[in-house]
């Protein structure tokens, strides 16, 4: 019996700050044993238990994309004990991963559609993993239209800089990166995420949307798909709650009758309507 | 089989030798407690039920899943699953099948649960003293049910010693056979004797119905009905570390220079600490969100994702709480919903 | 016996009095047994009874604790406060069984060099004569 | 004598929550189990006719009123006002409270003290055992005797004075002061405080005092209700499930079970009424009182107070006396220093 609890050596290959608040950093992981590199078998939408002996666990997104050979990103934000700690350990430190956990976007119904993807603030890793996984040449025949929404409150809060260039001038993804409020120096977009989502107004005709972002962007982001005419059952999200084991078993994480860690992370908005909303 | 009191010492001194025997034991504080019996142990009755349940046996309060040394794993620890447990009362056992739900379900197995589960064998004693606490019939249970026993002993008639066993499991029926040098058969008739005793336990208890608190929850999730049926609550765990089917826990580390030790440790719903975000969100802020989760939890979630209500109706938390919430009339303020 | 029991103790010294007579007991080349690990604090008011407590669990077999002399502290009253802190945390622990010696209070000035050795070596010999600290300390795996 | 007191809390708290000088009274009610009473909250003229009073009355009903008092961070002119709420009080209740106000944690001037004077109350435990185990149906106490009704129909009768707590045995404050309704009824005689238990402890060898304290504390299976159930115990955070940093682990380990009460017990000095809520709290039946008693007593001997019923005044640990007592300071090269 594979023992969940235990979590895979790895290595911190690489550390990137993302933003100018430095409270949030990439680290990128590599496996310190071939057979958990080839096991560790995940879609975009899952996360993983981060861990440092001494310091305890922290559930993050995965943040690369399995299309991504050989390492995995984890953009972590320093809140905790264990992220306060990680933030302070170097390239060349030891650490631990369990996963992949929880269930990823659902991918064999995203296969055909449009895809309208809309994030705000630190909740874009996850997105981040999803757009990789989409705009690989060996996947993105297999979608149709794929439009992105991408806000923040500043320009110093954009994660994944270079990629976000990338994207923006790419042909094969509409990417929008927009900010709250104008800043001097700023040339792209301003307004609020539901708000530039409603100008751009993608089609909802054989679409799915895929939203991660705090909570009240959630509230007003949506009215709008549903305005545009996605049904609830096409509009994906991503919870978050405190989580220990990962697996479904220590009962903290629960919406209603469903784990997060579990069932979750991603739900449809269909779903998460008839739950209570304890996250 | 018939156990007689003559020959229990010799079959616990027999079990006791074979495998990590756990039976009630006499607690300082009156009461009784599972603990690992030997070959002197007294089986104390339990009256009224242990202070905790078979639960500690299985998932005890902290049990260490690794030791590690700097950033390497040192150690896992292995696990015994070589074990009896003697004279759980039948709410227990049936609690069990539960428990193995969680930790065997999911799609992930619990090693350390179920190893210890795999080969163990509960002898569950049929319970002739039903406390006014108790309810086990108004959640499906009886006195001398066997959900979850591998074998039933119960008393030869009323206040007698000697004991029926009877296996209910083949595994039940393998320790019988294996520890058959301390019993005697049992006579034709002893079952129909046994089923009447039941019956007239049964019939001591007030039967309730809880069929329509589902609903009613499910409809009521902000009724300010539970901020009354809370007030009093003072927010410790003693209802849920008592109760054999709440499994809520913690993984913490604990260092010493570099080396440790990751544990897993009970912890409750009803802790204000529990569900709280790094960031300072906690999304049960509030006693009466606590307390509707672990009713919620017991009465409404379960059967929706384990198609069962998870509560033996032990009682244990109605005769542990400082305050005297008592669950029965909690679920039926709910039911009272309008 | 093969070898002799080395008491570990961790010091709480004050950084206006006690640290500086540990200081100068130091430049004075007083000698004192090395059995202590000294933690400065900003003032003996400073120390939470937890401090001690985690000292022993972590594997401390004795603790010592210095302030400066009533009337001396350079916050006026922190370690008047302390004092009675200390007085009711010494008994509780003594009431529950941790050896009275184990944890030890003192004041000690900045210019009591020698008292502060006198203090360490005292201190050193009574735990020593205790042997190792077990009851609060906690063994891990 | 008492259906008379339940009678005069009830017509006590009527005009009360008629008049609109509380919008709630926390008093007591009958139980679920036709036997003990059990906290109440009376917000409603219709809830009065559910307090009751007799000696089954244990609960230390102060541990709700910081709770009750607890208002969400509040804007600078617009602060929500604090409600008023009133208290029925035996006489320990009441010194929690006062011990509570000391600490800020309400004032006053917003609480309504109905003080009801304590013949001592009757301990389940006790009870229970002597009626081996089984429990107890109903319950009735004459002042002299009380007799008891278990489930199985079995009736057994004891000595009043022989089924009454221990720490209202020991009760030096049978008779609340300072409430501002004090309801009229016998009280019993003040007794000894019950330091002997200590004494009597502190004559035993440290090994023996451990494993006193080491044995009956190996029971315990960190659930809180010792901490839960004592009024003086409020922390948002407490020490024993803070995280950073984490002073002890979260589990029922010997060490970290025997830090937890040590520390536990050590932060009621000046301010345990002795009223053993922790005690009967229990679900493993731990005996703290022999630990609690001796923070009390010490808090006692060494600076003379007890909490008592006076609101004003520091509490003991939060001040000073030049001439405090210092001979626990080892003194180096002194003779038999330290104590």
């Amino acid at each position: 019996m594979k023992n969940p609890y235990l979590p895979m050596p790895v290595t911190i290959a690489d550390v990137t700050v993302e933003n100018d608040a430095r409270d949030i950093k990439t680290f990128r992981l590599t496996f310190d044993r071939e057979e958990d590199l080839a096991t560790f078998d995940y879609l975009p939408g899952q996360f993983a238990e981060l861990s440092l002996f001494g310091r305890g666990e922290s559930p993050i997104g995965i943040a690369s994309s399995p299309t991504e050979k050989g390492h995995l990103l984890f953009s972590v934000k320093r809140m905790g004990v264990m992220t306060s700690e990680l933030h302070a350990s170097p390239t060349g430190t030891k650490m631990g991963v369990r996963g992949p956990l929880g269930h990823p976007f659902p991918w064999e119904r995203l296969e055909g559609k449009n895809i309208l993807i809309v994030s705000g603030g630190f909740a874009f890793t996850t997105l981040r993993s999803a757009i990789t996984y989409l705009l690989d040449p060996a996947n993105r025949s297999r979608f149709g239209t794929i439009t992105a929404v991408y806000g923040v409150r500043e320009p110093g809060e954009l994660l994944y800089k270079p990629a976000l260039q990338q994207w923006e001038a790419s042909k094969d993804i509409a990417f929008t990166t927009t900010i709250d409020r104008p800043k001097e120096g700023w040339n792209g977009r301003v307004g609020l995420v539901p708000v530039v989502v409603k100008e751009i107004g993608p089609d909802a005709e054989n679409a799915i949307a895929l939203v991660c972002g705090p909570p009240i962007m959630i509230k007003f982001t949506i009215p709008v798909l549903v305005e545009l005419g996605f049904a609830k059952e096409d509009i994906v999200l991503s919870l978050e709650n405190r989580m220990k084991c990962g697996i479904g078993k220590c009962g903290r994480c629960n919406v209603g009758s469903q784990y997060v860690c579990l069932h979750g992370p991603v739900f449809t908005w269909a779903q998460l309507e008839k739950l209570p909303a304890e996250y | 089989m018939v156990l007689e009191a003559r020959s229990l010492a010799a079959f616990v001194e027999s079990v006791a030798k074979a495998a990590k025997l756990f039976v009630p034991e006499a607690d300082p504080a009156g009461g009784t407690i599972f603990a690992e019996a030997t070959s002197a142990t007294a089986i104390a009755p339990t009256v009224p039920n242990t202070r905790l349940s078979v639960k500690s046996v299985f998932f005890p309060q902290r049990e260490v899943l690794l030791s590690y040394k700097e950033s390497a794993i040192e150690a896992v620890p292995g696990v015994d699953g070589n074990l009896v447990v003697f004279g759980a009362r039948p709410c227990d056992a049936r609690a069990m099948t539960w428990m193995d739900e969680v930790f065997g379900g999911g799609g992930r197995e619990d090693p350390y649960f179920v190893e210890r589960r795999r080969a163990a064998v509960i002898v569950a004693m049929g319970c002739d003293e039903p406390c006014a606490s108790c309810f086990c019939t108004s959640v499906g249970g009886s006195p001398y049910g066997t959900e979850g026993a591998d074998v039933l002993a119960s008393r030869m008639g009323a206040g007698a010693a000697d004991l029926l066993l009877e296996p209910v499991t083949e595994k039940g029926a393998s320790f019988l056979a294996k520890h058959a040098g301390q019993l005697k058969p049992a006579a034709a008739d002893a079952p129909s004797a046994r089923q009447a005793r039941e019956k007239a336990a049964a019939s001591r208890m007030k039967v309730l119905d809880f069929s329509g608190v589902k609903p009613k929850m499910d409809a009521g999730f902000e009724s300010p009905a539970w901020d009354a049926i809370t007030r009093s609550c003072l927010g410790c765990g003693a209802c849920t570390y008592v109760c054999p089917t709440c499994h809520c826990f913690d993984i913490t580390d604990e260092s010493r220079g570099d080396r440790g030790v990751r544990v897993r440790t009970w912890d409750a719903c009803q802790y204000s600490l529990f569900t709280l975000h790094a960031s300072g969100h906690n999304p049960r802020s509030h006693k009466r969100a606590r307390m509707r989760q672990r009713l919620m939890h017991k009465y409404s979630y379960a059967p929706e994702t384990a198609k069962a209500v998870f509560c033996s109706g032990c009682g244990r938390c109605v005769r542990s709480c400082p305050v005297n919430l008592d669950i029965r009339e909690m679920l039926a303020a709910l039911e009272d919903l309008a | 016996m093969s070898e002799a029991f080395e008491p570990k103790i961790v010091a709480f010294l004050c950084n206006w009095c006690s640290y500086a007579g540990a200081d100068l007991a130091g430049v004075s080349r007083l000698q004192y047994p090395p059995n202590i690990r000294v933690v400065r604090v900003p003032c003996s008011g400073r120390i939470n009874p937890l401090f001690i407590l985690a000292a022993l669990q972590n594997g401390a077999d004795g603790v010592l604790v210095s302030g400066c002399h009533p009337g001396d502290c350079h916050y006026l009253s922190g370690n008047l406060v302390a004092r009675r802190k200390f007085n009711t945390i010494k008994d509780l622990l003594a009431y529950v069984g941790i050896e009275e010696k184990r944890v030890q209070f003192s004041w000690v000035s900045a210019s009591e060099g020698g008292r502060f050795s006198d203090l360490v070596r005292q201190v050193s010999e009574d735990v020593q004569k205790l042997g190792p600290q077990r009851r609060l300390s906690k063994e891990i795996a | 004598m008492s259906a008379a007191i339940r009678d005069a809390i009830r017509a006590a708290a009527r005009p009360l929550l008629a008049e609109g000088k509380v919008s709630l009274i926390v008093g007591y009610e009958r139980g679920s189990n036709g036997y003990r009473c059990r906290p109440s909250f009376a917000a409603r003229a219709g809830d009065i006719d559910r307090l009751e009073w007799d000696s089954t009355c244990s609960n230390n009903l102060a541990v709700f009123l910081p709770g009750l008092f607890q208002r969400p961070p509040q804007k600078k002119g617009q602060e929500t006002p604090l409600p008023r709420i009133a208290f029925v009080a035996k006489a320990c209740d009441l010194r929690s409270i006062v011990a509570l106000v000391k600490e800020l944690q309400a004032p006053r001037g917003n609480l309504v003290l109905i003080g009801v004077p304590c013949t001592g109350m009757v301990d389940e435990r006790t009870v229970r055992e002597a009626v081996g185990g089984a429990e107890v149906a109903s319950f009735a106490d004459d002042g002299k005797a009380v007799v008891v009704r278990t489930a199985a129909g079995a009736e057994h009768r004891f000595e009043r004075e022989a089924v009454v707590q221990h720490a209202c045995r020991c009760c030096q404050f049978p008779v609340p002061q300072g409430a501002d309704v004090t309801v009229e009824g016998p009280a019993r005689t003040p007794g000894d405080n019950g330091d002997g238990l200590v004494k009597d402890i502190e004559k035993l060898p440290p090994a023996e005092r451990w494993a006193r304290f080491s044995a009956e504390m190996s029971r315990c299976i960190r659930c809180y209700a010792c901490r839960q159930a004592c009024p003086t115990c409020y922390c948002k955070e407490c020490f024993a499930e803070q995280n950073n940093p984490a002073w002890i682990g979260v589990g029922a380990e010997q060490t970290d079970v025997s830090i937890f009460h040590i520390v536990r017990i050590f932060h009621q000095a000046g301010r345990c009424v002795e009223c053993d809520a922790c005690l009967r709290a229990c679900p493993m039946g731990i005996d703290l009182r022999t630990w609690t008693k001796k923070i009390a007593a010490d808090v006692r001997a060494l600076y003379g107070f007890t909490p008592d019923f006076d609101p004003t005044g520091k509490p003991p640990l939060v001040t000073f006396k030049e001439d405090d007592a210092q001979e626990f300071i080892t003194e180096p090269g002194a003779q038999g220093h330290g104590g």
